[in-house]
């Protein structure tokens, strides 16, 4: 169903001189939604999402938000708001004022702009923080800041630049959940950019893959990973073996992935594998990945849950004999 | 030192022999130090400095140079020093031909004495190692003569237009903007007296030594002036002056004779002013270091008869400056440009610079007239005074006026 | 722990060194000075007043320090608008790294001639018949020749700007390059206009660039002898010349005096400026 | 680039272009005067045009020694250049980390920055002349520009070691570098553009200093000395052909250096082409 | 079975100034393995790992190698290599003259030192990439080549601080089967500092887990993972539910953690759980994290399958009773 909010792109290209970094790309991102731009460096995810906000122009193409062409307009009048990676904050002003930029720059008198500020601190629960400058927040205060100040334009779309990758590893998993609680409750469109398949899945309510400047497969996070569309997807989302069977490629999932060691006998319901040797094994904590090599020097990993990778442990070097379910194999196009 | 060997070694060791001297561009020329070179083998060096940097040299760094080519009146600041010696005029050979200037202050024994700090009365001491000067010929000298002259205004007649007689005329608001005078307090405050003379506006016992309340009156009158607008520009070194007359940013003010010259090697016209009041004089000599010694002492000697002894004359009075031994340069100048420069007389043919350009087409007659006109006369010197500080303040003031 | 401290006292003792025997020492030697006596020759030890009395006495000294100021301030104030500018131009509108060194060189190429030359070079410049007025004569912009170009208060502060605009845009470039430009994508962002942009990002974050600029121009006008006396055609006088012409007559101690409270002056003046800026945490 | 440029940056680039024209007035006056015939002066009008004052600018003055005060010049510039650049690193790594008394030198340096440089020659111009020692453009004259081009060479190195990445330090301890082989491989070759820099403005800071070394010079001029005295005798457009050829002769370093630049970068990136190897 | 070779840390303590950063730690990291330091930002890994190196005095105890104590030799005489977190190559050299860097420091002559730093890079598979300047390298060859410097000098232990941390989370999983492999070969002993737990937990034979200046727990990854000491190790390490139950603590694995939706009965085995509410769901590929709050405010986590959590879906709001089998409560000591 299409909404009138709907950001869409329209055969978007972008030029740096000879190089193309966006080709030609159509994509309706649907309104209030998640959407998560993922794809491996220099795809042109960042190249995509600046023509959006306006602060590169577009070579080729239109951009329309809520029916309009926007891709001539002004980034503040766009309805888009931008979250910058490294955030952007200005260091000379406090939490505050750059909470309120925007509104002074408009022109909002004082006690206005600094209630709406303070109102939207208070959503990204930075109220305390509120005279603070920027250099004196952790980068998790900043972030929020960052989110305060994007928003208090009250965009329909918020663009997010790999907002999460100057965070510690546990300090990311928190901010997604935040990020996610507040689209949620603004219902506005969040377009993120990451190259971190794990938080696109955990995020997105669409996720966007890109490469070689073109979108390779859109859809919700368990289409695209449990239906990918091309090895090249498979292989990004990760978590998947690609397997070449009758002259077709199969993408099947790592912890569908069966290990029977020779002599063992067949599991019920697995049908005949291939022949493969393990390679390595990693202890993910509740599952163990192990490292394989199939036939054709193949690289596959088998994912098994631990208890049962520790009841019969296989060693690097050791043989085995590689199997799934059939209807795990999914059928890839190219 | 064994006699025998002497002269030998004397030939070879001179040519070790560098002597240094310092001075202003006017008379550091490079061409005197290769004619030394060739004439007497030794090295001179030669560094030019504006005359403030010269004083300061001459005044504080002894060490700095063997020669200090310096002018009278700061002779007068610089000897008691100490870092200059007297030269005992015995080893001159041509003390006597100089002019009697440097002497007794008389050029002829009729002339009176001009005022200010004429050469002769800092041109002795009353022996070596003395640091207070004599009125007499002791014997005992603290400069050796080398050029002087006597200056006036220079003037554009091409854009003035009408005769110039008077010092008066520089503050003639005609000239509004278009004037200027030199900025050595010392030099300038004569110029000043002459012109505050000439008005008629302050009457002076001794314009060389003038008494607080007259330098009050001379400097207020040229305070006026200044802001109304009479100076384009004040001068300091002597291609200021050349290159204000010259562009025409200024067409009357102080100057110095060889200046006028060189507006004029430009093909630009320019006039070396004779006044009804007389000239303002100058006169440089040169001074041994005081710790000269030994075979650099002879030498210098040797640099100063060869200097009096007629080349470096001509050279010089080719310029325009006149030689303290004016017969001997006689010898080394042409009939036409003795006649010229030193007689006053019509040039009979081209009169050529020692760089070779032509300055006077043939029948031109010298600024000024003859040698005896000019410097006859001299109204008075460059001065010290006894107020020179009081004086130098109140030039300061006039400066930031 | 002594040993690491001792390791950079030996690193930094050559440079104190030679600024303790060749600025420290010099200028003790001034403040000594300041109190001798001087004959017309010659300077000698004493402890008088009688320098600073008559310095502090004359109405001339507090004009000059006046005109000092004035000049200071002017220079000050054009340099940091032109500096700015171009900086400005060089650091957000020359977007190859190669172009903005190339630029910048093309700047500094004149101040390899002598200054002195150049300062000769301004009389047919800005002179009565000077290429400038020859130029607005004949564009028909003025009929009679501008007499103010040369030789006048003009002309300083035209020389001085010239000679210490770069002054201002080394420093005020290098802040300017130092900011993020996303900082100024994340303005446009919201919504403010370029002179926005302008007032409340770059100008702020410029200041330190500003100040250290700042400090430079200020402390070369203040010093400055010999631009003064050429460009005004020895007609107006700042502190540096007093000195120097003090300097020129043999007046050490007087000169020293001078240089004593000009040094004060500059010494206060720059101290207050510095407290607007970390000069060494924006380096 | 497919965008159009603002109309601020025509309206800033004309600026910059008179910001040039301006900067370089004096430059055009002084090309265009040393082309004067043989006849002309150092002001306008033009009488005639040749190449003769540069002919005369290799043959002797009528005043001065402007070949030996530029020798003289150029050796000092270099001492200085070495000096400044050699004790500028020095106090540089010893401001890497406090130590007692930093603050005060610190400040001392920066003084030094900002003390009118008639000062310095007149102190260092008194010490001398009261304690007796010879005054000379090598002794007096250089400790006086040190004193101008030091604090230059300082901040800078301040401002390079601000931005000076330790890792590199002590990975290099770590492969068991002693600190003469940490400085010397790593430390040195990292900071020499900065030092090039440094160098470039300690000889240009040198080469043109007027003040500092009015009063220290001793019995030889500086280049810009020498030229000051000149004008104590009629100078000749020999100044303004001397200008033009510096002028020339900076241009040519330019170009060179950027020839030189872009070919390294070329030659690197040449280097680093991936043509043909397939991706790793 | 300890070798002579081990590395041990006796009472070591670092102090800057006032703070403590390392305070009395003491750790045997056995010969030849591979070991993470795992902690919280600031809880001191890097202080004590720049100890071990050399790179940072020792305020007091002793750090002995082989049975020597080398707290006070310099880093190159320690018998230990570090590899930097940004790499520290030398910009200004080839790779190659980069790895051969402390043979020249040593004196060794030019092809010797050539050919020996030619074998290292052809080890870490870097040969035909020689000649280049770091500059002019992916994050990955960048990071081969510090380990290849690293190497040359033969340590028996390396020390590497958040070596990939730089690399993008594609290139993250590739570096470290990499790294794994090249110190089960080299057979030395790898200390790896991180601060993620799944690469802690993937590389491991033993993880060390410090916070606030001393080792909480050190043990294998899965006696770790299985078996925390405390409430903080697991919950750092993620993947657990902390429950109270009868005045105890018990950690429960989110795998563990089953969800009931009330009036659907309970499954056979699961314990008479407690009463919570979803709060969030996010995607994980094979699984579903499903957010709890439980009594008490106790934020729970239950990893469901992604299969069985869709065939069931339940959203934010939802009331749920979560199980468990007893067997899988973990009792806290504190
Ligand atoms: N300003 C620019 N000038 C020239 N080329 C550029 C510019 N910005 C980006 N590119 C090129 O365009 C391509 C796409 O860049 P973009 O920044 O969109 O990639 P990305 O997907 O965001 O990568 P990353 O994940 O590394 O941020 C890259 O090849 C990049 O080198
Ligand atoms: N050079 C130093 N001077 C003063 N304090 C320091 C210094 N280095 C580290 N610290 C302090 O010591 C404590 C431990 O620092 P350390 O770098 O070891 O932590 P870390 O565990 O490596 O943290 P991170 O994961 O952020 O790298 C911190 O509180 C830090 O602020
Ligand atoms: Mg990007
Ligand atoms: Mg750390």
């Amino acid at each position: 169903m299409r909404s009138l909010l709907d950001l869409e792109l329209v055969s978007v290209t972008k030029r740096y001189g000879d190089a193309v970094a966006v080709n030609a790309v159509s994509h309706l991102f649907p309104a209030g939604k998640y959407v998560c731009l993922l794809g491996p460096s220099g795809c042109g995810k960042s190249s995509t999402l600046r023509m959006i906000a306006g602060h590169e122009g577009v070579s080729d193409g239109a951009i329309l938000l809520d029916g309009r062409d926007i891709s001539h307009l002004p980034p503040a009048r766009r309805g888009t708001a931008m979250m910058f990676q490294s955030y952007a904050l200005f260091p000379h002003m406090t939490v505050l004022d750059n909470v309120a930029f925007s509104l002074k720059m408009k022109g909002t008198d004082r006690a206005t702009r600094h209630r709406r500020a303070g109102e939207l601190l208070e959503l990204v629960g930075m109220s305390h923080l509120a005279q603070r400058l920027p250099a004196q927040l952790s980068g998790g205060q900043q972030q929020r800041a960052a989110l305060a100040r994007a928003l208090i334009t009250d965009p329909q779309v918020l663009l997010l630049d790999e907002p999460l990758s100057a965070l510690d590893p546990f300090l990311r998993t928190r901010m997604r959940t935040e990020l996610k609680r507040l689209q949620r409750e603004l219902g506005i469109t969040f377009i993120h950019v990451t190259h971190g398949q794990d938080e696109a899945l955990a995020l997105a309510d669409q996720i966007v893959i890109m490469n070689n400047a073109v979108i390779e497969q859109a859809g919700t996070a368990r289409e695209v990973f449990n239906a990918p569309k091309s090895e090249f997807v498979a292989r990004f989302m990760g978590g998947h073996n690609v397997i070449a069977l009758g002259g077709r490629r199969h993408a099947l999932r790592a912890d569908r992935t069966r290990l029977v060691v020779p002599g063992a006998g067949a599991l019920p319901g697995i049908s005949d594998g291939i022949d493969a040797t393990v390679t390595s094994y990693e202890f993910l904590g509740t599952h163990v990945a192990v490292g394989l090599i199939g036939p054709g020097d193949a690289e596959l990993t088998a994912m098994l849950p631990e208890e049962s990778f520790f009841a019969a442990p296989v060693e690097p070097g050791h043989a085995v004999r590689v199997g799934w379910h059939d209807a795990d194999l999914h059928q890839l196009d190219a | 030192a064994s006699t025998l060997g002497a002269p030998m070694i004397w030939a070879q060791n001179i040519q070790n022999i560098t002597l240094r001297q310092v001075g202003t561009g006017v008379s550091n020329l490079n061409e005197i130090a290769q004619k030394v070179k060739e004439d007497l083998g030794f090295t001179l060096e030669m560094t030019a400095l504006d005359s403030d940097a010269a004083t300061q040299r001459a005044a504080t760094q002894p060490g700095s140079y063997d020669i200090a080519d310096i002018e009278y009146w700061i002779c007068k600041k610089v000897w008691p020093t100490g870092n200059l010696q007297a030269m005992d005029v015995s080893r001159i050979e041509r003390y006597d031909q100089i002019v009697g200037i440097f002497k007794d202050g008389r050029l002829t024994p009729e002339s009176t004495i001009a005022q200010g700090t004429a050469p002769h009365t800092v041109g002795f001491v009353d022996g070596p190692g003395s640091t207070t000067f004599v009125d007499e010929q002791s014997g005992w000298m603290t400069l050796i003569p080398t050029i002087y002259n006597a200056d006036t205004l220079g003037i554009r007649p091409d854009l003035i237009g009408r005769p110039i007689e008077s010092w008066a005329e520089l503050l003639n608001p005609e000239f509004r903007g278009k004037a200027s005078i030199l900025d050595i307090s010392s030099i300038g405050i004569m110029d000043m007296a002459m012109v505050c003379e000439a008005m008629g506006e302050v009457q002076y016992a001794d314009k060389g030594n003038m008494t607080r309340e007259e330098i009050d009156r001379t400097i207020a009158i040229f305070t006026e002036a200044k802001r109304a607008g009479q100076f384009r520009s004040f001068w300091k070194t002597f291609d200021e002056s050349v290159n204000l007359m010259a562009s025409g940013e200024v067409v009357i003010q102080s100057m110095w004779s060889p200046a006028i010259t060189a507006v004029r090697s430009r093909g630009v016209e320019c006039v070396y002013q004779p006044l009804r009041e007389g000239y303002r004089s100058w006169g440089g000599g040169i001074g041994l270091s005081a710790g000269l010694s030994g075979m650099e002492l002879d030498a210098a000697y040797d640099y100063i008869n060869w200097y009096l002894s007629g080349w470096t004359g001509a050279f010089l009075m080719r310029q325009g400056y006149y030689s303290a031994v004016p017969e001997t340069s006689r010898e080394f100048m042409s009939e036409n440009e003795w006649g010229y420069w030193f007689e006053g007389k019509p040039a009979t043919e081209e009169i050529v610079s020692p760089q070779g350009q032509v300055l006077e087409q043939a029948g031109a007659v010298r600024d000024g007239g003859s040698f005896y006109d000019r410097m006859g006369h001299v109204a008075c010197w460059n001065a010290v005074m006894d107020e020179n500080q009081y004086m130098v303040r109140k030039w300061n003031e006039f400066i930031a006026a | 722990m002594a040993l690491p401290a001792l390791r950079s006292w030996l690193l930094a003792l050559p440079v104190t060194a030679v600024l303790a025997f060749f600025l420290l020492l010099p200028i003790v030697m001034i403040v000594i000075v300041s109190f001798w006596g001087a004959t017309e020759y010659s300077i000698y030890p004493a402890f008088e007043f009688e320098n600073y009395r008559y310095l502090f006495g004359s109405a001339v000294t507090w004009r000059v320090f006046l005109q000092t100021f004035i000049f200071a301030g002017t220079t000050w104030a054009l340099t940091l608008v032109i500096g700015f500018t171009v900086a400005y131009f060089l650091a957000f509108h020359i977007r190859s790294q190669t172009w903005q060194i190339a630029l910048f060189l093309l700047c500094t190429i004149p101040f390899w001639t002598s200054n002195i030359i150049r300062m000769i070079s301004w009389v047919p410049f800005l002179g009565r018949n000077g290429l400038a007025n020859q130029a607005l004569i004949s564009m028909g912009i003025v009929d009679q020749p501008l007499e103010w170009l040369l030789f006048s208060n003009f002309a300083v502060t035209l020389a001085f700007v010239h000679l210490y605009t770069l002054f201002m845009v080394v420093p005020i470039f290098n802040t300017m390059m130092r900011i993020d430009k996303s900082l100024i994508e994340a303005a446009r962002d919201g919504g403010a206009s370029g002179f926005q942009i302008l007032t409340n990002i770059v100008i702020p974050l410029t200041k330190p660039g500003i100040m250290i600029g700042s400090i430079f121009v200020v402390a070369l006008v203040m010093g400055d002898f010999i631009t003064v006396r050429f460009m005004s055609g020895s007609q107006t006088a700042n502190v540096g010349r007093l000195i120097s012409n003090d300097i020129g007559l043999l007046q050490y101690p007087s000169a020293a005096a001078t240089a004593v409270v000009l040094l004060a002056t500059v010494l206060i003046t720059i101290a207050i400026m510095l407290r607007f800026v970390d000069i060494r945490k924006e380096l | 680039m497919d965008e159009k440029r603002p109309l601020s940056f025509y309206i800033l680039g004309a600026f910059f272009v008179l910001f040039l024209i301006f900067l370089y007035g004096p430059t055009f006056t002084i090309g265009i005067l040393s082309f004067q015939g043989p006849q002309g002066g150092l002001t306008f009008p033009m009488r005639g045009v040749s190449l003769h004052w540069f002919d005369q600018l290799f043959r002797q003055q009528a005043v001065g020694d402007i070949w030996g005060a530029f020798r003289r010049s150029l050796l000092l510039g270099l001492m200085v250049m070495a000096v400044t650049v050699v004790f500028s690193v020095m106090a540089g790594m010893a401001f890497r980390r406090r130590f007692p008394g930093a603050t005060v030198l610190f400040y001392l340096i920066l003084a030094s920055l900002v003390i009118p440089s008639i000062l310095v020659s007149l102190g260092v111009g008194l010490i001398f002349s009261q304690a007796g020692w010879r005054i000379h453009w090598a002794s007096s004259g250089f400790g006086a520009q040190l004193t101008w081009t030091l604090p230059f060479g300082f901040l800078i190195m301040l401002a390079v070691f601000n931005r000076f990445n330790g890792a590199y330090e002590e990975a290099a301890r770590d492969q068991g570098a002693n600190t003469w082989q940490v400085f010397r491989h790593v430390v040195l070759p990292l900071i020499a553009p900065s030092l090039i820099g440094v160098a470039l403005f300690g000889f240009t800071l040198s080469y043109d200093e007027f003040a500092r070394t009015l009063l220290t010079a001793g019995s030889r001029n500086t280049l810009p000395l020498e030229i000051f005295g000149m004008t104590t005798n009629v100078t000749s457009p020999v100044l303004y052909a001397l200008g033009t050829l510096t002028t020339l002769f900076s241009f040519g370093i330019i170009a060179v250096f950027l020839i030189v630049a872009l070919t390294v970068q070329r030659r690197r990136a040449r280097r680093a082409s991936d043509a043909g190897k397939g991706v790793a």
